[in-house]
């Protein structure tokens, strides 16, 4: 580590310094603010990264969010804050470690520390003034997390926010944030005049003098920084690709449901899938939509299923244990082929878990959770852009197969902010508007076609087609079966919907070489990062290449024909598998990954598996490693691939 | 009006001056056991849409899962017979997205009261203009008698063969113990003159209309009643104006009790009585407010919607 | 058909007619009797079967329900009964259609015929009013439904039940059963004192007079039988085989449970499940235990929770919408590593589905029900006399690994009822009594072996221990995980107790020699019939076996090997999959069987699978042809066998 | 009795004379937020504990999901923090195996009457012996604010942001609509000698006591309470000798009505009042049976079983 005890200034004069200053060109830089709750780095960090956005950089931005509601301040459990990734192309993920902080105590700096978060010769912008604290108990946790922070190679600069905060306001804690903002747009070159739009975009409904206080705050940052800080970081913005929005994951699952033409919203709250329903509630009833909160995740689903039934599809949204609770439900909805959207926000499991954190381990209960047989769809977005086309998909698929539609994203998508192509809505991804004409004569309520088990679909209001929606099972007149043969034939016919969607399906695309030694198999939001690790594998030459599902069921087709050509298969995937070598764990035992498992029953393909459940999104570097030491055993075993 | 009978051709039909007849919502035939009081609630709710006149295809019937939750299914009209303890979160999703549509409910009291009862409590909030029928036998019937939250203390089932521990819960009070509860009434299957001009009051009022139908299970839960039944005299009718009177009864249910439904203290009261079983309109209150319609929201086309995303889009632009 | 206008008096006096008797010396048959319901075919079924048991038969019996609880008489929905399978040998299954039945109508009969259960050549005793009844509508009804029967080779003899009871009593609707218990006495040759005796016990809480009736009747049937029918059957007793029991399989869950020293059975009412607590309500507060009645599945799984943390395991008791409910409460139990037995009585999915018929669909919502990663046991007792003894096994395992275990029985063993050795109970079955010691000082609430998972429970009432469960992720002292690294660990910790259970386990035998063309692979309820129809092919010389698994979570060891000494493995199971061949269906896209599924992904084994849901136990004639046509293939097929 | 702490070796503390002080009951510091009313309820309970000198190793509190429902972590007791809503169940299960240990329960307003809704009912029917706390904060709190049943009408949040729609429930009322219910009061955090007399008094209640307390959640419904918190005035003190009677407070809270606890009818009139916020004892009634013990059995020893299983065993032998 090393320490200064005081910023150097950059030089007597600005200009003559000038010449001093280390520029370091990235190709990308990771940015984070840490905070107690409640000081406002999260602002800062949005401003930073739309900012960024603003001027062409690729931008990925996660929020660091405290454990509890309003922690104490000082402790590292409180660590609160904003990440924020550029680069000169687009980012897709969080990336591997921050490689520059601004933290405005050292005990949050500690968590990030104590986390694994900060790269090991980052640089840390900290508040000093603990340092000096009156409070012997703060100066010496100050002492002790800077001799725990010294076994690293960071570069600490200790920053005076608090002291030049109060030469222009007498409450630094609500100014820190907009000085510290002033130092990154110093560090990193962006546009004051975005700045300042962007902070009065942010303060839009506060008054003028907040503006102004926050710039001068703002100005201040800037000129300290650029007086006392020896370095700056350019990352070169990306080549501009048309019209872009920016925004998180929950948002575009938002937006994407009303773009579907959907109008009902049910769901109880649930971490992290409750800010879709926040978002919706403040906006669905201008597009003629509503998001009713049920008393329960029960009811909630039992409510879409009942608008759904009355003719407008419906959506409910929840995470995990709210999916566990929705069980029964779909069921029904499956076994009355009920057209139903159900969003899936996960979360790490199981019961009550990790609630606000990322994992991938919802997939199997999703798929299987249902007693007897109850095929339905499931699909996977894997990028903040698919969070909002997915709804329109998923809504019509589940409309035109008269079937239930699971959607599988989580909170790595549900709290990070990436730019993507700006969606043009388009009258046909909305459902049709209702259509009570009768119902020809002798149409059944369930009219199989015997070849794709598909019928059309009867709604209350249409005269003539009268019938009763029953769980029982039941023939295409919707009536209880009592003869043998019923059971068989309305199971075959409700299975073979998914043959049919999945023959329409392509196979997925190879990302790198379509063949090789390794094939890297990942679903939903590990996309970004699973690439990312695939391009600096092949950089050092290694036969890796990767492919990513959405649909994972039915799986889409193809699956065995791309395996074969590599010599190994894995999935990364964020759930839990024994680890090989553990003790009593054998191959024959081991529990694996989830896609890992359905692909190894589809295909009889020895697909591996790399899992871990950190209760972060999974970086880009330790993929790497896992790329790295797969193919190392493949060239070191004697028995190398599974190509048998 | 717009109707429509399946079997005959759409358009030779006169559809201003068809008139419904209770055969016309005759679905499947009745499957429960002969002397069963659901035939009898079954007939009264026939005779009440002919009455106003519901076309069929503008009705639903909604259920749970039980003897009882059979219902739709005995029906010509639009049915969902859901799963246990659920008919209340299906019909208010089909009354938030339809409210043209008539719905009613119906459910057993294990259905209701017992892993339903936490809808229940939400629905009567809700309170939306739905008809909800409690048909309490006082027993699970169509898993074969096991004891239900209605139970009365000491009546043996299968799950409680040394009779029924607690004393059992009272449905109307709970209803009337829940906050924007509007209308709470209490009658009898054996009573059909009653039952229809009850369920004809339900039907009439704006908002949830809670009805417990005091429904035999001559198989499972005979005794239940058996009193009740047997002795007009230990029967109160809760008579007013603004309740249900029905004077063809004047004579054989000779306890008349003036009792009016505004007064909700003394509905509490009724509902708690031990001494005799009352039959009546307990409780309404047409003013309270109805969740459908707080929510409802002007309705967009889908070139007004895709104008309106574009615009929503422009605020997360870069 | 061969109808016979009227019974032939099998001789002038008895002694010179039995000389002119036919008697059919077989190694089993199976009878039925069916009656509109109430009319107590069910207890003439009873009796006839107990009475066949206590002679030393093999028996197996099954009820024949009703759809509704009072349907009309004369319905083919109304057909009631009993039917009694006995041989030889002991009987494991239903076995394939009946070869003789005695009707009270012809309805009913004609119900059976539909559903395929009467054989080609089945005798058929059925009730002869009905032909010249003065209801000229059941006139016709007897016609239509002669002529219907005619298609196939019965052998319809009709009696003069109803004629006959009349000498004795004014009512036949409650004696004509004791009639038929009398004819079929009379043609199997069934030892009449022990008929009386079991009559008498039947009738115990009835009058002595009642008694009385129904022997005379009884006697009636007997010598009318005698008098009039030209064939008598004789079915060998199995050799005898120490002390036997009779029972169903859910008075052997329930008798097991008191075994096994469980005191709570938590549950709520739901087909075919609720039997089990009926029976226990009746006797478990004399073995100090209660059956609580929750408001709900949700509820009834809290209180088995509850009280199994407060020390004594308890369980819940449901069938497949009870266990969709129960799905978040067994992630919490399965999180925070809390003993738990869960007993799920399949019955024909999904949702409402068949509730009263048999299926075998609800192991993957079992297994994988659970929302994140949710490790637990599940066992699936093969036989009826398992149903006891699991229980034994499901309460031991699940204190011993701190773990949920759920037990997956089915309809078909929950209402069969066949001898089996009577159990030997003993004290170590037996949950220890409650130790409340003190704990050691430093103990953690999951002081976990890092090798195995294990760790020692700690209860309520010890001091010392007092710690908080919870189902957020937490560190070996149940505190909640704020550093990663520790739900890694932790969710190791939960997977690995499977892993150590499954060394424990032995791989499981195989029927028949142990190498071959076809390894039918089967799991529950099936055994008996996959056992049989493995006798009958390999009769024919077709080299098939059979391995039958009763732990589905982990899986019994050594299965890779066992199946690659085979040509051919495929399951066998009453669940839903796809049919090749059927339109879009492909070996890619095919839905499988859902042990076949995991059997194919643990072992990368090409396992196939036959499966049905004909809403009726499998019949081993079936297994035998789905035996045969895979077998055809494999011999015909080009690239015949999996094992590449 | 018996007491325990892990920090002493055990045999050298007189058990005997061994008296709980507070400090005994701290479980992990507790991270509400500063101001939050689940800390003052945090200490009546551990204040409780002492004065009632319940050994920790006999005491176990039972929560679901919620801000309120990390309660059981904060105290040095036996806990169970459970699943959202499903507390009661849990409970439930503890009393019936082991009616030797004391259960509290604690539960958020989300937690017990929307989600919980169900089993509170239904746990009230059954009356354990259970002291059962509503920590009412009129808001969703640990997921950042979303309306709850009992959010104040109009009041604005996440999920209703132009305001809560419907009138809020009011769970005293729910709770005294349910048959075999035995005792109901409300108090404020922010009065903690009335809620100490409170706890104690639904501690000393045999059968389950439910008791609501009105807790400000300065974060997301700081509104809610802030005009009976500030004024003293719109507070009515029910007091009566069966109830809690709070001498030092009777400055402070000058509007004292006197109530008996026995009064059913009386206590939903004041249940429903909305002029004021009552504060006490609202019904209570200690001969209502107690479904634990109706339920009880007398226990077998391992050997006892073994030989009763023979005996049954002898009714299936063949
Ligand atoms: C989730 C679930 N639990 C249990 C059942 C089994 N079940 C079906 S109906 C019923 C209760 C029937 O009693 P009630 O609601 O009073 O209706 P009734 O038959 O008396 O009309 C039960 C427990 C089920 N189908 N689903
Ligand atoms: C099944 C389930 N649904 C939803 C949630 C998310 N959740 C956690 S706490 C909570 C409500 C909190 O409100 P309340 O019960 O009033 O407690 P408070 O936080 O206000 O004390 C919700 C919806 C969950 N954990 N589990
Ligand atoms: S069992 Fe009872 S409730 Fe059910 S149909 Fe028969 S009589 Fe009616
Ligand atoms: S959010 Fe509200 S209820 Fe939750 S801890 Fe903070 S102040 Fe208390
Ligand atoms: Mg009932
Ligand atoms: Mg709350």
């Amino acid at each position: 580590m090393h320490t200064e005890t005081e910023a150097r200034p950059t030089g007597e004069a600005g200009a003559a310094g000038a010449a001093r200053r280390k520029l370091l060109s990235v190709a990308e830089h990771t940015i984070e603010i840490v905070s107690d709750a409640g000081e406002g780095a999260q602002k800062c960090g949005q401003i930073f990264g739309a900012v960024s956005a603003k001027m062409g950089n690729g931008v990925w931005t996660v929020e660091i969010i405290p454990a509890e509601i309003q922690p104490p301040p000082r402790v590292p459990e409180g660590a609160s804050g904003y990440r924020i990734r550029i680069g000169s192309q687009p980012v897709t993920n969080w990336g591997d470690a921050t490689t520059l902080a601004v933290a405005f105590n050292e005990q949050v700096l500690l968590a990030r520390h104590r986390l694994d978060a900060l790269a090991p010769d980052a640089v840390l912008l900290v508040e000093n003034k603990w340092a000096t604290d009156e409070d012997p108990d703060i100066r010496a946790a100050w002492e002790s997390a800077m001799s725990e922070l010294s076994g690293r190679e960071y570069r600490i600069v200790p920053v005076p926010m608090e002291e030049q905060c109060l030469t222009l306001v007498d409450n630094p804690r609500k100014g820190k944030n907009m000085f510290a903002l002033g130092m990154l747009a110093c560090i990193y070159d962006r546009d004051m005049d975005r700045v300042r739009e962007q902070i009065a975009y942010a303060f839009r409904k506060k008054s003028e003098e907040i503006y102004r206080s926050n710039v001068a705050l703002l100005e201040l940052g800037y000129a300290w920084a650029g007086e006392h800080l020896d370095f700056r970081i350019e990352v070169e913005p990306a080549p501009s690709s048309g019209a872009l929005v920016v925004m998180n994951g929950n948002e575009a699952l938002g937006l994407g449901a009303i773009a579907s033409g959907m109008e009902l919203c049910a769901m109880y709250p649930i971490t992290p899938a409750t800010s879709v329903s926040h978002y919706l509630s403040e906006v669905f009833e201008r597009f003629g939509g509503i998001v009713h909160q049920a008393e329960d995740e029960i009811a909630a689903v039992g409510v879409a299923i009942g608008a759904s039934y009355a003719g407008k599809v419906a959506f409910t949204i929840t995470s995990g244990p709210g999916l566990a609770l929705k069980t029964e439900f779909l069921g029904l909805a499956v076994m009355t082929e009920m057209p139903l959207v159900v969003v899936n926000v996960q979360r790490g499991g199981p019961s009550t878990g990790l609630p606000t954190k990322v994992e991938q381990s919802d997939l199997l209960a999703a798929l299987f959770g249902q007693t007897g047989d109850a095929p339905h769809v499931i699909i996977a977005p894997a990028t903040i852009e698919e969070c909002f086309h997915v709804m329109v998909t998923a809504r019509r698929i589940a409309e035109a197969f008269r079937t239930v539609v699971i959607v599988l994203s989580d909170a790595n998508l549900a709290t990070g902010v990436t730019p993507f192509a700006r969606p043009k809505p388009e009258v046909r991804w909305q459902a049709e508007p209702l259509d009570l004409a009768p119902v020809p004569d002798g149409q059944k309520a369930y009219q199989w076609d015997p070849r794709t088990g598909l019928s059309p679909r009867v709604i209350p209001g249409q005269p003539g087609g009268m019938y009763t929606v029953t769980g029982l099972s039941h023939d295409e007149g919707s009536k209880v079966a009592y003869s043998s043969g019923v059971h068989q034939h309305s199971s075959a016919m409700r299975s073979r919907k998914l043959a049919v969607l999945q023959s329409l399906l392509s196979p997925p695309p190879v990302y790198g070489e379509s063949k090789g030694d390794l094939l890297v198999v990942g679903w939903g939001s590990t996309k970004g990062a699973i690439e990312e690790a695939v391009d600096r594998a092949r950089a050092d030459g290694l036969q890796v290449s990767s492919t990513h599902l959405r649909f994972l069921s039915p799986l889409e087709p193809g699956l065995k024909k791309i395996f074969k050509r590599f010599r190994k298969v894995m999935t990364v995937e964020i759930n839990y598998s024994d680890e090989p070598g553990e003790p009593f764990i054998t191959d024959e035992n081991r529990r694996r990954g989830q896609l890992s498992l359905l692909l190894r029953s589809a295909t009889l393909v020895d697909v591996d598996c790399w899992t871990r459940v950190p209760g972060e999104p999974l970086r880009p570097g330790s993929i790497v490693e896992a790329i790295r030491s797969q193919l190392h055993h493949l060239h070191h075993s004697p028995r190398g691939g599974n190509q048998s | 009006m717009t109707a429509h009978s399946v079997h005959l051709p759409v358009l030779e039909l006169n559809l201003e001056d068809y008139e419904y007849e209770m055969s016309d919502y005759e679905g499947a035939r009745a499957r429960w056991c002969p002397g069963c009081g659901d035939h009898s609630i079954l007939t009264a709710v026939q005779r009440l849409l002919a009455a106003e006149q519901l076309a069929p295809e503008n009705t639903v019937f909604v259920s749970g899962i039980g003897c009882s939750s059979r219902f739709p299914h005995y029906l010509k009209t639009y049915g969902f017979h859901g799963i246990h303890g659920r008919a209340l979160p299906i019909a208010t999703g089909i009354r938030l997205h339809r409210p043209d549509l008539t719905v009613f409910v119906v459910m057993g009291d294990g259905d209701c009261t017992s892993i339903g009862a936490g809808h229940w409590v939400h629905a009567l909030r809700y309170n939306l203009d739905l008809v909800v029928m409690l048909l309490d036998n006082g027993i699970y019937g169509l898993t074969k008698q096991q004891t239900s939250p209605t139970t009365p203390q000491g009546f043996r089932s299968n799950t409680q063969p040394r009779g029924s521990w607690l004393p059992a819960l009272n449905p109307l009070q709970v209803a009337l113990g829940v906050t924007n509860t509007s209308f709470v009434a209490q009658t009898a299957e054996w009573v059909p003159a009653h039952l229809y001009a009850t369920l004809r009051a339900a039907r009439q009022h704006r908002g949830l209309s809670f009805v417990r139908i005091l429904q035999r299970c001559p198989v499972y839960s005979s005794a239940v009643y058996l009193e009740a039944v047997q002795k007009p005299s230990n029967i109160n009718m809760l008579v007013h104006d603004d309740g249900v009177v029905v004077h063809e009864l004047d004579k054989i249910y000779t306890n008349q009790v003036a009792h009016d439904p505004h007064d909700l203290d003394a509905a509490r009261r009724i509902a708690g009585a031990t001494d005799r079983v009352n039959l009546g309109v307990l409780f309404r209150d047409g003013s309270k407010p109805r969740y459908e319609e707080t929510r409802r929201v002007p309705p967009r086309t889908q070139a007004e919607r895709v104008a309106l995303i574009d615009a929503e889009l422009d605020r997360y632009a870069i």
